[in-house]
Formats: structure tokens, C-alpha cells, sequence
């Protein structure tokens, strides 16, 4: 089987059959022990790793010596699927930004109409006595705003929509 | 001699103070919100009780529930650890009213020193350096005007306050209105007080703090510098003692200034004098906190002095067992305070249940941390949830060993401040100790050290591993045949996992 | 200058070499058996190689393949830990032959300390103090004829041995025939050579040793004695450092001499030289350990020095950075090796899977383990685990910190010495410091310790309220309703789980 | 629902019921919250402990504060139907004497016919390199021996059978 996988804006390509593993068409020795659920011993041509992963949406979060790695995988048939569905992705359509943790919304920093540029901030969440801004994960026009200052705000609520 | 105190705190710095006290032989009483049954020090104290819901200001904050748990538990002596109500002088003066010891210094210095403006007029009685700056309570009119007295950059501090809330740098005057807003929000929002004055920024400066000790009889003395330039919005991420940029002499003239300041103020128990250094090795001190703080241990490592056990001891009325001369600084200690944020996602504040857990060990490493497995990290209360203290002979063996003790930390479950930590240890800058307050967002880039290729292959193998065996067991569900062997599997008497 | 050291070792000692190795900065490499694939130390090291079955003489004993990876790996050094090949001069000369660094003293001194008779001739010569004794390889009839001579009580030594394996004291003529054929049987068994010698037992007397460092340009400095007199069948369980009994005349006294007997052999690198210590302070050579041993960190702790990572520098050829007048003893450090054994049950070895695991940490206290949540521990080798080592500026505040920091640590799937090693730190005999080698065998008794009821009845209580909801559950399961909320559930805002 | 329970020589009686819990007839205000799947965080009367329990054959072990705890427990059923059954105990009928953990047998100490005390060494196990003495768990007449010098054995197989 083949995988996909993309970390850190890298690609890379990891096939696994019975006679052995690539790495990007090269053949790597590698023993593999799982220690627990979540923590896990790799030793890749000797080079011994250690690391803990969670599963994630689109894939793994991975810690290895206290760097964090979001990986995204796909293997060979899902991939065919989301070539399939990519023109949905709304890297350009209609878009909600949502709170990452609850808290108390201090202060809403855009209107409906403005014109957002990639991380500008939107709104100050107030949460662990720290006011946090929330920033535009892409560029776009602020359709609408849900969010008033004031609120307590649950984590997933939408905050701004941007088109 | 008191035998039985209440710690007052939760987390860290709560199990650090009942760890003390058991050392001491003393019996000890933990309070805990709804958040909290099962935290450490619940666990770890001989006795607990129950104050209130998880938000602070209806449990660790509730002096009156407290003050009644004490005498319910009938204790002596009342530690209130640091943050929370340790810097509330009504807090200490309720304990002394209600017969109890507080181990911290008398209610009359902590509400000086919490008295901004009061406190810069004892220190400029007493000699002590100040940096130029405004009263509290100015209206914002007010305000716009003196900054220009004073000059950009300037700093707006909260009167209330501590911690960095409620501060903020200004750099022109374009800024000051909105930073003037964003402060006095803050600080409502943290102190339920939003009375504000300004201060000059000084450039390139350190954050150099003297530790002192003073006991009831009359007797203080410093326990040598540390160095906390590390910051992000004003909170320190790294501490560390000695500092590079303080020679014999220079610490001799801190150290005697921060007893200077201790005295003029009636003070005793321990405490700490923080003072801005320039280039040009002057110095002028920013506040006093009254209360054992958070970067203690770099100065017990290389002192060898149990800064909490002193604590007690001067609160039983003991004589210090220790003359200015008998403190010697040996080696060097760094902290790392390590935060349930994310450092790649703004430090948006993480929570989440502990699923996985290691914490470093072995030679020359401390950990006080409030974590375990199972452990769910809430919001409620503040995002440090452990530190790592190292000591080493040398600074460049103390960096290297926090290193070690770093990439030995595992944390699942929750996104850290680890990574940080690490690329601030593999800096250049870091390790030359060119430091000062805005090292960390002005001049680091933690996106100049790049992750070691071969880690992220490792991590892109063990992915692809775990997508092919889970790809591997479901396919097993769906056939309702017995599960087939894992080519994983125990692979004989060569005892590997291999392919 | 050797950039990369291959560790021959397992365990916690294999974990605190990797580590000395990291901090300076050099590239790592651990060897493991069937047993340890996902051991601390294959998951600490930088690479990792597989060398053989569990039984050590397959894997860890294995010189040829140990050389074999080294040379794989591109080592330029190895370091042999304790036990296993540590003492092995045809290991250390096989490491030379090699090319490569052994990271501690040459072959020939090793061989020449190895061999009993030789090291008793050697330092007699050398002007030390030996324990009235005889020869090696005595026939049995031969050794009842000398043990005549020599008087009861006497000690049957291996002549290969190490680790009190091969080694009974015997108190009357009539023990002495079972007594030979154990010993022999024993050392058959651990070394494959049943050669035995005889020795004066003294009565009364403490096992004091003295830790040195000596360089390749001549410099030999010895770091102060530790105290190992708390043993269980001549193994050591407790070390401390300083010994109540030494005072600073006499640690000059017994430092000289070990020095002297380091130098009459040719000696470089970390070694320890034991010594029996009599009543009237007269000390006798028992043995030189030409290697690490377990016991090191209670010297690194009251010293300051990393003798790990002193080796490293030593076997580089590097000159000794301290002078004898620089070494300073500052407060008091004291060990409790952590054994997989049931001591309420004859000591019997315990293997299982640890389903639990917190170690203690904070102020003062290091661990160094071998342990994991997950790990299987087997009988294939040495019961010693973990090692709990702690620091106070006192030998009382010491004593007080290894009670709380093994009432601390928790360990569940297996038996363990924990209980046994709180109940020496609470027995008064051992706070005293009145101790000699037959303290804890004959002299101390857990039983006079008594558990402090209310623990008992918080374990009746605990076990009441599993069981019940066990019950309940299983009572639940066979009526085919809705699960009923349990008795203990979350009780709303108070937040508690009462009944 | 009540329970009788023993440990180190000890006997509680332990009654639960939906008004409360009693120790020896006493009530007692209790708090009990698990931690994970072994580690108990106990209140009584406000005292704290932490606890490690696993169940065993016959109740639970217990460890608090490093000091460990072999609790038997039962409840008023099982109680009953023990009591019947106590006559059928090995008090002074045939016992195995079994290895406790797998080992060399290095030598056996006594023959059949053998009269041994209790405690009395009965052979030499060796494990994890120590010469381990295996003892007798009562007085009785040695009526056979299993094991022989040299032999290999595993855990819980016999050594020897006491009458």
C-alpha cells in the first residue's frame, strides 16, 4: 500500500508491502515497537526514535524529542477520493471562524464589509486570564458577525464568517 | 512552633509548599475547588477540604472559606504559595486576626509594596533607584500628556497589578490611546480595577531580581541575583541564576540595595526586589514582590538553601541560620516554565486530558509540576503546569543538560511550551547570554531553527506504520474470518517487530 | 577527541551514561537483548543495536558482538556501566585491540584488582591495610585447616566474585562444610569458577569506601568516602555520603590511602577503593572496584562533580580539573537502591508488568530508573530497578526527604524493597547513624515499625467501596435495564463523589 | 450491604448502605474519586490518601504511602457460603508446595518421610542470579518430593507435598 503524507509543508511518499518499507522509493530498515497506547519506539536503520502520537483528524499528531509534528496521511484509494472532492474545500468560499477554546469575547475587531488580509486579528478572547487574538486563517471580506463583546463563547462557536 | 499549616494555592507551587512542610515534619491541609478533587496536592496533603466551584474568585480567592477551613482543621499557620491571594494584604491581616500565622511578611509591607506609588516613594527615601515614571490613577487626557514628559517608549502598568496583566508597551504616540484601553480592560478584567500610571521603557534593559530573606529579629540578607529577561507579554518563560551580566561587585551593590529596600519597609519572611539593568550596569528597581515566587528554585540550586523551609522557620520566629558571608554561589540553574499553550498557534491557551506522560529525571534535574496522567488541564486557572529547574557546574553545562531534560519530557494530551523551550536552549543568542526583555519577541525567531530532517522522517515512517496496521485491522473486522497475523508481529526468537 | 560512545550496559545505569554522554554533546549507542527492545535505554539512545537472547551471557556478556556493532556503529569509545563486562579485563583489552576508547581503567589494572591475592599482595606492598586472611584456591580441607587459624567468625569469599555472590560468613567450625559447598555452588553458578579464599570477619565494623578520579598524566584526587553499610546478604541497599563515622582527619587518612593504592597500580579513571571500618576507627582494603559503581551519585551530590561525565574527560586524555583542596563535601546525600523483590516475603524476586508508576521529584531528590508505565519486568536480570538518591543540607533533612520521597513513589504490578527502605529511614537505630554490616540483618526489625492504623483502615475502606461497586456493576449487568446511577456519582455543583 | 474484612491480622466490619458507610459500627464521612484505572484519591473525614489497589484472589492489594496492603473481603453472601466450605481448607490436609517464581532448583533439603516445622527451608531456588530458600508454609510430613537438583521449574509447579 501506498501513503501520502505531508508534515511541515513536505511530501512525502511511504510504501509498505510485504517485503519491506520505502521512504520516497528508498528502501529504510526500520522495527517498529509500540510502548503503551499512545507512545511508540522506532528504530529507522538503527536511529532509535521515540514518540507519542495521537490520531488527528487527517492523520497523526506526532511528538518526537519534544517537536511536534502534524502529519497528514492519505493512503492510495482515499486519495483518489479527495482529488475527487478538493474543488469543495472552501480555501475561497464561505468561511467560519471559530473559537479554538471557550472564553469571554473582549472585543470584536472587524465589521460586516471589512476586507481581511491571512492573520490579521478579528476578536480578543479573554481565557486562563489572558486576552488572545483570533486571526483570519485566510484572506476574504467579513460577511457576517456572530460574536458580541461581552459573550462567553463556547469553543467551536463560530466568531466571524468571511466569503 | 506551629505544627499543622494550610496551603492556600493549588498546583505547583502548592505541592512544593506541602513537600516542604512534611519535610519539616509538620501536618499539613490542602483546599481545593470542584476542579480540583483529585489534583496532587489534594493527594498529597494529610488533609483536604473543599472551598468551592472551579473560577478562583469562589474558591482560592474566598478568604472568608479559607480562614474557616483553618480553623475547622484547627491549623497554626497559613502558606498562601504565590498569585491567588499570596499578595493580598486583607488576606494576611485576616489570618493574623483570626490568631494564625501567615508565613509571608506582615499585612502593613505587602500593602505598601502593593501600593505602587507609595512604594516608589519609600524606595526613593531609602536611596534605592527608581525608573522615571507617573502616580497611579491618571485619566487618559492626563495620561497623553505626561507621556510626552516622559518619552516613548514608555510603559502603562496596572496599580493592582502583577503578572503582567494589564501591561503594555507603547512606542509612539499614535498608540497610546488604544494600548490605554487594551490595559485598562485587562486589568478590570484581572484586579476588578482598572487604575493605571505610566513608566519608562528601557531599552535593551534586563530583568535582574534579588532574592532576599529577612527574619523577625532584624537580620536580612540577599541570596544573589537572577536573571529573568526572558519574557512574552511580560511573563517570564526562563530564569536563571547567577546572571551573566552581574559581576561580585555589581551583585554586592544589588543585593545590598534590596536589603536596604527590604528594611525601609518593616519586612520579613522572604522576598524579592526586581530591578531593571541597562547596558551601562545601572539598575532601578520596578517593584517588590512580597511572597515566594515562581523562579525560587534556580536560587536553591546554587545556593543550596531551601528557600521554603527558611520560610518557615522565620515564620516560627527562628534568628537566620545563615550570615551574609556563608552564601556562596555555586554553578549555575535555569528554569523553564513550562505552559499549557501552544507556541505554534499565537500561545492560544491548551486544554485537555493528560494521556501521556514523562517527566524528565536523573542528574542535576528538578521538576515541580501539577500534571498526571489522566489529568484533565481546564482553563479556570493559570496555563503554567510545570517547570524544569537544571543545575550545572558551568551555564554552557546547565544549557545542555536543560536540553537533555527537555527533549526527555513528554506531554500527550494537551499542546506545551515545550518546543519553544527547546529552540530557545538551541539559540545562539540564548547561549551567548546577550539577553534582554524583548529577546523573546523582538529579536528570537524560533522559525531560524529548523527541526532535524531525519525526526521528521521518523515521525512521516511511524504515521504511515500506524495508518497501514489500522487500515490492516479493520479490513480483519470485516472479514469474519480469525484475525490474521500482523506482520508486525513478535517476530520469533530474534524478539524484533520487523518488516 | 571520541565523538560517539557505544554503552554495554542496560538498565538505569545504561540511562545514566546515555545521558552524560548527550550532555556533552556526543552521539550515543545502546546494545539490547530480546528482553529490553523497547527498554528506557534503546528508546534514550541515539541508535540502537540488537545483540542476542535475553540470558545475558547471549547478549550483554557477548564481548565479540558488543565489538561487532561497535565497529558498525562507528564508535570511537565504550563505556561498560557496572556489572556485566565492567570488570572484564579481556573485555577492556578486547575494546584496545579494537581501536577503541574503554572508557575506564587499562586492562592491566583490572586484572591486576581482579585477582584477589595479586590486589592483597599489591597493597601490602603499597603500605595499605588489609584484612587478616588467605590465600585463593583452597581445597576444602585445606580451607577448614586455615579457618582454624584464622578464627571465627570468617568470611568464604569468591575468588571471581563481585556483588556478595559466592559469599558466606560463617560463625563455628560445624557450619563450615555446607557453608564451602554454597559459596562454591553459588560461584560455579554466577561466575563459572568455584575458586574461594578466606577472610576475618570483623565484628562491628562499617563498609566505608572511598570514591577517586585519576587522570593519564599521574594526578589521582580522591572525592570523599560514602557509607554502605546497611546490606542484605553482603548487597548493598543503603549508601550515604559523608559517613557519620568519618571524621575529617580520618577522611585524609583513608583518602591517602586510597590514593596510594590507585597509584600502586598503574590506576586512570573513576575507581573505588573499600574499606572495612573497626570500632576504634582502624580501616582494613576489603577490594578496589575498578569501575562506576551504583552508589556514585551520593558522592556527585555532596561534591558537585559529575563523575560520569569526569570518566568521559579522563579516557580523552584530559588533565584532572580539580586539585584535591578544591573538593568540598557540602551537606548530606543518602541512597535507596529500589529492588524488585518482596521483602514481606524472603526477598523473592518479582517480575511482572508495572501498571502503575509515579516517581517522586522536587527539591533535592534524583531518580534514576529504569522503570516505565508498560514494562515488563523479567527475572533475566539484577532486581535492581530504580535508585532513589537525595540531597539535605543536613544528614536529619536528608533522612526526612528520602521518607517523603519514597512515600511518594508508586509502583503497582510488582513487589518492591519501597516498604523495606521507609522502615530503615523510620528506625531510630538508623537515624543515629549507628550502623554496621550486620545492621539490617541483625539488628533491625521491620516488625518493631508498626504501619500507622489509619492507613489500614483507609485500605478497608477502599477495599469495602470497590467491592460494593463492583457489585453493583455486575448486579447491573444482569438486569436488563438502564444502568442506575451510581451511589458515587458526581453530586452536582459541590462536586464531589460521596456517599 | 455489609462486609467483613481482613488484613494484617485485623477484622473490620464495613457496611454501606445509601444513608452512609460505617467502619466497626462507627460512621465515617468518605470521598472517594479514582484516578486512572489503579490509583484511588481518598477522603475520610477529610484525611487524604492515595492508593494503589489491584484486585487480588481473595480481595484487593492496597498500597498507601509506599506501605503495601493484602486485604481479604467478603461480603455477607460469600460469607456464608466460605463458612460452609472452611472444612475443606489444607490446614492439615495434603499441600503442595509450589515454585513462587520460575528458577533453577539448586538443591532439595528434605526427603519423603521428612517431619519439617514451619518455615523450615524445604530447597533452593535460584533466580535472577540469587539463591533463593523456598520454606515450608506449615508443619507436616514431607509425603513426596517433585523436584530434583538441576532442574529448570516454573512458576507454581510443585517442589514438594506436605500431609
Amino acid at each position: 500500500m501506498k501513503y501520502f503524507i505531508q508534515t511541515h509543508g513536505h511530501e512525502y511518499e511511504v510504501e509498505i508491502t510485504p517485503d519491506g518499507i520505502t521512504l520516497n522509493g528508498q528502501k529504510v530498515q526500520m522495527d517498529w515497537a509500540p510502548v503503551g497506547k499512545t507512545r511508540h519506539s522506532l528504530l529507522v536503520d538503527h536511529h532509535s526514535y521515540e514518540a507519542v502520537a495521537r490520531e488527528s483528524q487527517t492523520g497523526y499528531q506526532i511528538i518526537i524529542a519534544g517537536k511536534p509534528f502534524s502529519v497528514e496521511i492519505e493512503d492510495e484509494r482515499q486519495r483518489k477520493l479527495n482529488r475527487g472532492r478538493s474543488q469543495l474545500l472552501p480555501t475561497s468560499g464561505k468561511l467560519n471562524v471559530t473559537a479554538p477554546i471557550p472564553g469571554l469575547i473582549v472585543k470584536v475587531l472587524v465589521d460586516p464589509g471589512d476586507e481581511v488580509v491571512a492573520d490579521q486579528p478579528l476578536a480578543i478572547l479573554e481565557a486562563m486570564k489572558m486576552e488572545n487574538e483570533i486571526r483570519a486563517p485566510r484572506p476574504g471580506t467579513v460577511s457576517e458577525v456572530h460574536a458580541v463583546a461581552g459573550e462567553n463563547i463556547n469553543q467551536g462557536k463560530p466568531i466571524c464568517t468571511l466569503e | 512552633m506551629f505544627k499543622k499549616v494550610l496551603v492556600a494555592n493549588r498546583g505547583e507551587i502548592a505541592i512544593r509548599v506541602l513537600r516542604a512542610c512534611e519535610e519539616r515534619g509538620l501536618q499539613t491541609v490542602a483546599v481545593y475547588s470542584d476542579a480540583d478533587r483529585t489534583a496532587l496536592h489534594v493527594r498529597y496533603a494529610d488533609e483536604a477540604y473543599h472551598i468551592g466551584p472551579a473560577p478562583s474568585r469562589e474558591s482560592y480567592l474566598r478568604i472568608d472559606r479559607i480562614i474557616e477551613v483553618a480553623k475547622q482543621a484547627g491549623v497554626d499557620a497559613i502558606h498562601p504559595g504565590y498569585g491567588f491571594l499570596a499578595e493580598n494584604a486583607d488576606f494576611a491581616q485576616a489570618c493574623v486576626d483570626a490568631g494564625l500565622i501567615f508565613i509571608g511578611p506582615p499585612p502593613e509591607a505587602i500593602r505598601l509594596m502593593g501600593n505602587k506609588v507609595a512604594a516608589r516613594k519609600t524606595m526613593i527615601a531609602a536611596g534605592v533607584p527608581v525608573v522615571p515614571g507617573t502616580e497611579e490613577g491618571l485619566a487618559d487626557e492626563e495620561a497623553l500628556r505626561r507621556a510626552e514628559e516622559i518619552g516613548y517608549p514608555l510603559l502603562i502598568k496596572a496599580a493592582a497589578g502583577g503578572g503582567g496583566k494589564g501591561m503594555r508597551a507603547v512606542h509612539s504616540a499614535e498608540e497610546m490611546r488604544s494600548a490605554l484601553a487594551a490595559a485598562r480592560r485587562e486589568a478590570m478584567g484581572a484586579f476588578g480595577d482598572d487604575t493605571i500610571y505610566l513608566e519608562k521603557l528601557l531599552r535593551n534593559a534586563r530583568h535582574v531580581e534579588i532574592q532576599i530573606l529577612a527574619d523577625q529579629h532584624g537580620h536580612v540578607i540577599y541570596l544573589g541575583e537572577r536573571e529573568c529577561s526572558i519574557q512574552r507579554r511580560h511573563q517570564k518563560l526562563v530564569e536563571e541564576a547567577p546572571s551573566v551580566a552581574v559581576t561580585p561587585e555589581l551583585r554586592a551593590r544589588m543585593g545590598a540595595t534590596a536589603v536596604a529596600a527590604a528594611q525601609a519597609t518593616g519586612y520579613t519572611n522572604a522576598g524579592t526586589v526586581e530591578f531593571l539593568l541597562d547596558k551601562d550596569k545601572n539598575f532601578y528597581f520596578l517593584e517588590m514582590n512580597t511572597r515566594l515566587q515562581v523562579e525560587h528554585p534556580v536560587t536553591e540550586m546554587v545556593t543550596g538553601i531551601d528557600i521554603v523551609k527558611e520560610q518557615l522557620a522565620i515564620a516560627n520566629g527562628r534568628p537566620l541560620r545563615y550570615k551574609q558571608e556563608d552564601i556562596r554561589i555555586q554553578g549555575w540553574a535555569i528554569e523553564c516554565r513550562i505552559t499549557a499553550e501552544d507556541p505554534y498557534s499565537h500561545f492560544l491557551p491548551s486544554s485537555g486530558k493528560i494521556i501521556a506522560l514523562k517527566e524528565p529525571t536523573g542528574p542535576g534535574v528538578r521538576v515541580e509540576s501539577s500534571l498526571y496522567s489522566g489529568m484533565e488541564v481546564s482553563l479556570y486557572y493559570d496555563p503554567m503546569v510545570a517547570k524544569v529547574i537544571v543545575w550545572g557546574e558551568t551555564r554552557a553545562q546547565a544549557i545542555l543538560r536543560m536540553r537533555r531534560a527537555l527533549s526527555e519530557y513528554q506531554i500527550a494530551g494537551i499542546q506545551s511550551s515545550i518546543p519553544l523551550h527547546i529552540q530557545i536552549m538551541e539559540s545562539s543568542q540564548f547561549m551567548w547570554g546577550t539577553l534582554d526583555t524583548t529577546f523573546l519577541e523582538e529579536r528570537f525567531h524560533p522559525e531560524d531553527t529548523p527541526l532535524p530532517p531525519e525526526y521528521e522522517e521518523a515521525a512521516v515512517l511511524l504515521a504511515a506504520v500506524l495508518a497501514h496496521e489500522r487500515g490492516r485491522q479493520n479490513a480483519v473486522l470485516q472479514r469474519p474470518q480469525k484475525r490474521e497475523s500482523s506482520l508486525w508481529r513478535w517476530a520469533g526468537r530474534g524478539g524484533r517487530w520487523s518488516l
